[in-house]
């Protein structure tokens, strides 16, 4: 045997590769089907909830899910880099190539700090606290401080659906924190008593539930509760979608056929959106 | 410059208008010497005179040394080692080189030995054994060691140390050895018992030997090469028997050198 | 004369001199001051979450219980890709600057100058090139995989200038003395100096996974966010850095084990500077031996 | 004993020198692969876009066809001019404090904290940012996250970095400099400042770059304290977004023109660092030729 052949690098590198091509190979190897969901933060937390009910129904299945934005689950289905992209709003026009299947209707609201004595706000006092003209809660209610803003990044749909309803733009608005995920929003106003943002119900009430110091403010006088979710009162409705590019085929179809089903009623009522109505 | 006389099939090195430079700097130049087989030829001289650059251009070590530039002829056995197509590594494996300090590797005593013989081929462990046990004897370290030959070698003493790299050398049967100052490291009883090594060594290998000491290049060298320095660059000025270089020097220089009358 | 010896150094010092000196203890006290702050906080808050369940248990509820396995489990696996493929690359390529090329030579130097700009380059951008390059142009998704091949072309300069010191740090006696007995340049290479060069090696190793650990912006894009345990290297995987800024940043109530996390993350860093401290030390000593 | 030449040696010889060749065009290509892969995607956003409207459209809001990054490249220089101002005198200063004044186990324990401190991942400042030095903050002058806030987070992180340069550019001046110094009578303070300083500053402004480099690519621990908001800051309690972090935020989601404009922000901050790291380069040059020549 020759030195060189027995070289130490090599040797390590010859260990390393089998470690590699062993750990590729049981990819290959395995029998999973694996499917990838990706896009909106505000359907993630469903669709991981409805993905592990699939999954038990189905062990040869696992089902991955990645947050990233609604823009990003368009983009993905689009490009084939996802079997589904979660979308928290309505298709567009432009985006005829996609089919859409809405699972559930979300509503979004204003939250506060528990602390913060608001209980509602109407339109034009709303507009007029991301706009800056009122920038301190005592021009409101009788609590001191200086109202700390919290808007989302360009392009997320929750900001979206908050434009349309303020009919603001994007550029019009006057924030302090930028966030990007909802889970961030109510983080950021949990921690903050002189926060306010703007977050789907059904998150905020989990964590409402779960005994963050958090309160969803009256909209245009009307309570976020389950009856005026349902009965459709609130101000910002949006449709929660999963988009496939053209028609969804095998394991996509079961899992969106799954998804639309009356067996995932009951999640839904625990993230408190609605069925889709027919 | 002065040929020894000595016939030609007694000669090991035949050295021919050897010039070596470092970059632009001339470091010996034009050196013509015939080095005979077995016994030991010292080169003495001032420092900086490139009695080292010499003993290197000799196994062609100068070709690993940055920047070194070597021209000129030398011949073993009728074949100009400084040839590109000449095989250095085969040419090293029959020059054994012992460097000034001592250079065993940082690993057992055992492994200093055995690397060598390994690397070039020998594969039979009781071989290599053997070899080692003749080795460690002939530099007389084998009753020194022989109950830690496991242990670093780096805690042997230094002129264990340089006994080591001695044997290190010997295993691979060279037909002469390189000594770069093999002493000058070392304490007075180290030096007294390897000098003695050299004197039993030289009966059976060709040694050249580079030293600051007269004493001991007149105690062990049968034949003596004195180099100077002119103009920055060195040179040879005179070779010959050991009693002819301190008995009767031809050139004034060696004559001053030899009686110490000029650093 | 004693006028002139009066009016220098008791007129320069006085009060002046005084503010000098206590600025000059005030300063570091300062520092100290603020990171035994940080390092306090972060023991005091981590401290309760940590136990041997913590370490064995799956993240529940987003995080805020549970424990950190799966997210141990991908922050290996994303490693040992990093190190698997950056170890061997990094030591070829610290072989070539060292041994195979002078420092003189244009291709030695462009390869210097590249590996130092490549230093340089901010790791959020590492991140996008990562996701461009492996998630999406080659196919890998938000995977370990893609993460760990982001990560190694992040640590490779860092890798290959410790990796390049560490051969350079033979000594030449003994790379003279290996050529003397016969031995070939690459027998030089392979039996004397890369045996010697270990401890050197093995500390670029460890800055470089230390680099790896600490790393949060080049994975976040690369891979990803899932938490689950990894069953292939093609999963994407959670890694520590990213699991603390989840959970510091869209779970609320997750500080508590964003604290417990960084304090084993804290564990992980310090075994691992400790390794690079013991070997520094013992591979001085051996210097020492030789000198 | 004279074994066989072997060709097997030069076949390992051969293989050897291929390989690590080979892998050193590859390392040193990765620079150009990621230029390459971050010019390409950014490619859009320059070609349709441009490189001016960067620089001069107001704000920044992608989807209302608006790419202004100049409040970002003010809030990068910004925060990590703040930075620098805050951490650069404290760690020169600890510098000079260890290796002139400290008692020598004083001296190692500090050390020892600067070296741990080095070692702390990003996101654990920003960690600590979040919840400790935001709120308290807040209490100031919301919101809390701000300009201040990332400014004295990233201090606290580069200023490791500087501090171990400094004092290494300091132990790197001769000692018997300071000796003559003391000889002649001078003070520490004097001798500290007057002699060794200036032969350390080199080395000392070459960490700051260092500092100042790592200061304006840092993305997480940035972007968990600064707020985020695209604006030009008219204090330092006001929010602001980094490049850096810009990116960090939106590439997750972006798509088509705004990615590769996110891409093309990339490319800025890349020719940003390479011009620091020239800079650096520079100054290193200028400080070997300053010694040779008086030694």
């Amino acid at each position: 045997m020759n030195a060189g052949s027995r070289s130490f690098g090599r040797f390590s590198v010859m260990g390393f590769l089998a470690v590699f091509v062993l750990s590729v190979l049981s990819t290959g190897v395995s029998a999973t089907e694996r499917l990838m969901v990706t896009g909106s933060s505000s359907v993630a937390p469903i669709a991981l909830e409805i993905a592990k009910r699939f999954e038990a129904t189905r062990p040869d299945v696992q089902i991955e899910i990645q947050t990233g934005g609604s823009a990003r689950g368009i983009h993905d289905a689009r490009k084939g880099l996802a079997d589904i992209g979660m979308v928290s709003r309505r298709l567009e026009p432009s985006e005829g190539d996609l089919t859409g299947h809405t699972i559930a209707l979300d509503a979004v609201t204003m939250i506060t700090h528990a602390k913060n004595p608001i209980l509602g706000l109407d339109r034009s006092q709303i507009i007029d606290i991301y706009t800056d003209k009122i920038d301190d809660w005592s021009q409101i209610e009788d609590f001191k401080g200086p109202i700390v803003v919290v808007n989302k990044a360009d392009g997320r749909s929750t900001l979206e659906v908050f434009l349309k309803y303020t009919q603001l733009k994007s550029n019009g608005i006057k924030s302090d924190i930028i966030i990007g995920d909802n889970e961030q929003a109510i983080k950021t106003v949990s921690t903050n008593p002189l926060a306010i943002a703007y977050v789907s119900v059904g998150a905020s009430t989990y964590h409402i539930e779960n005994g963050l110091p958090l309160r969803m403010v009256a909209v245009d006088g009307v309570v976020p509760n389950a009856k005026s979710l349902a009965e459709g009162n609130l101000p910002m409705i949006r449709e929660l979608n999963f988009v496939t590019a053209g028609m969804p085929e095998g394991l996509t179809a079961e899992f969106i056929a799954f998804a639309t089903s009356p067996s995932v009623a009951d999640i839904l009522d625990a993230f408190y959106v609605l069925p889709p109505a027919e | 410059m002065a040929p020894l006389d000595v016939t030609s099939d007694s000669i090991f090195w035949r050295v021919n208008d050897l010039t070596v430079s470092y970059g632009k700097a001339l470091a010996l130049s034009s050196v013509s010497i015939d080095i005979r087989k077995t016994g030991v030829t010292a080169i003495i001289g001032p420092s900086g005179c490139g009695k080292s650059s010499f003993l290197c251009c000799l196994n062609r070590l100068s070709e690993m040394i940055p920047g070194c530039c070597v021209s000129g002829r030398i011949e073993i056995q009728r074949e100009n080692i400084l040839a590109t197509r000449f095989d250095s590594t085969s040419l090293r494996r029959r020059v054994g080189l012992i460097f000034q300090k001592p250079n065993p590797f940082p690993m057992s005593i055992r492994r200093n030995l055995e690397l060598p013989l390994r690397e070039h081929g020998m594969r039979d462990s009781r071989e290599v054994d053997s070899t080692i046990t003749r080795c460690l004897t002939e530099v007389g370290l084998w009753s020194e060691v022989k109950d830690r030959l496991d242990a670093p070698a780096l805690s042997l003493s230094g002129g264990q140390q340089q006994r080591l790299c001695i044997a290190r050398a010997l295993v691979l049967k060279p037909d002469a050895l390189l000594m770069d100052e093999p002493c000058s490291a070392l304490d007075p009883v180290s030096t007294a018992v390897v000098e003695s090594l050299i004197q039993s060594l030289s009966k059976n290998y060709t040694i050249v030997m580079v030293t600051h000491n007269l004493r001991q290049a007149r105690r062990l060298g049968s034949d003596v090469a004195f180099f100077w320095m002119r103009d920055g660059a060195g040179m040879l000025i005179e070779a010959g028997s050991s009693d002819q270089i301190f008995n009767s020097p031809r050139h004034e220089l060696t004559q001053r050198y030899v009686l110490g009358q000029v650093a | 004369m004693s006028v002139a010896l009066d009016d220098r150094p008791t007129n320069a010092s006085g009060h002046g001199r005084l503010l000098v000196l206590a600025l000059t203890w005030l300063a570091p006290a300062i520092v100290a001051a603020a990171f035994l702050w940080l390092i306090g906080d972060v023991v005091l808050r981590g401290i309760g979450g940590v136990d041997w369940n913590f370490i064995v248990d799956v993240p529940r509820n987003a995080g805020r219980a549970g424990g950190i396995a799966p997210i141990i489990v991908s922050t290996f696996l994303v490693i040992l890709v990093c190190v698997a493929v950056a170890v061997p690359l990094s030591l070829f390529a610290a072989l070539f600057l060292a041994e195979f090329s002078r420092a003189s030579v244009p291709m030695s130097r462009i390869i210097r100058l590249s590996l130092n700009c490549l230093a340089a380059v901010p790791s959020i951008v590492f991140g996008i090139f990562g996701n461009a390059l492996f998630c999406v142009a080659l196919g890998m998704g938000y995977s370990i995989l893609s993460g760990g091949l982001t990560l190694a072309c992040m640590v490779l300069p860092i890798l290959i200038r410790t990796m390049e010191n560490a051969i350079r740090a033979v000594p030449e006696d003994y790379r003279l003395g290996a050529a003397a007995l016969g031995l070939s340049k690459s027998q030089v290479i392979i039996r004397v100096i890369l045996p010697l060069s270990i401890p050197g090696l093995l500390v670029g190793l460890l800055l470089g996974v230390g680099r790896a650990l600490a790393e949060t912006a080049a994975l976040v894009f690369t891979s990803g966010y899932v938490d689950r345990m990894p069953s292939s290297l093609l999963d994407s995987g959670r890694t520590l850095s990213i699991h603390i800024l989840d959970l510091s940043m869209n779970v609320a109530g997750g500080d508590k084990n964003a604290y417990a996390s960084v304090l084993v993350l804290g564990v992980l860093i310090l075994v691992i500077n400790s390794g690079i401290a013991a070997l520094l030390f013992f591979s001085k000593r051996r210097s020492g031996l030789t000198s | 004993m004279y074994y066989p030449p072997r060709s097997k040696d030069w076949l390992a010889h051969k293989l050897l020198l291929f390989s690590s060749r080979s892998a050193a065009a590859v390392s040193a290509s990765v620079l150009v692969l990621a230029i390459a892969v971050v010019t390409l995607e950014s490619l859009p956003a320059i070609r349709d876009i441009g490189l001016w409207r960067m620089l001069s459209d107001e704000s920044w809001h992608p989807s209302s066809d608006s790419f202004g990054l100049a409040p970002m490249l003010l809030g990068t220089v910004l925060v990590t001019v703040l930075a620098i101002v805050i951490a650069a005198p404290l760690a020169v200063v600890s510098a000079v404090f260890r290796q002139f004044y400290a008692p020598r186990a004083l001296g190692g324990i500090y050390r020892r904290l600067i070296e741990l401190l080095a070692g702390i991942p990003s996101v654990v400042f920003g960690l600590w940012g979040l919840t400790v030095l935001v709120p308290l903050i807040s209490r100031i002058e919301p919101p809390g996250a701000s300009l201040l806030a990332a400014s004295l987070v990233l201090a606290l992180m580069i200023l490791p970095t500087i501090e171990l340069i400094s004092a290494t550019a300091l132990a790197d001046v001769p000692h018997h400099h300071y000796l003559a110094a003391r000889a002649l009578g001078l003070s520490r303070e004097q001798a500290v400042w007057k002699v060794v300083m200036p032969s350390a500053v080199s080395g000392i402004c070459a960490g700051t770059i260092l500092g100042v480099a790592r200061a304006a690519g840092e993305t997480m621990a940035v972007m968990m304290v600064a707020g985020n908001v695209v604006q030009f800051p008219d204090s330092v309690f006001a929010p602001v977004r980094t490049l850096s972090a810009n990116i960090a935020l939106e590439v997750a989601y972006a798509v088509d023109l705004h990615r590769a404009s996110l891409f093309a922000s990339g490319l800025i901050m890349i020719i940003m660092t390479l011009f620091a790291f020239c800079c650096a380069e520079a100054i290193a040059h200028s400080r070997k030729s300053y010694r040779v020549g008086r030694a």
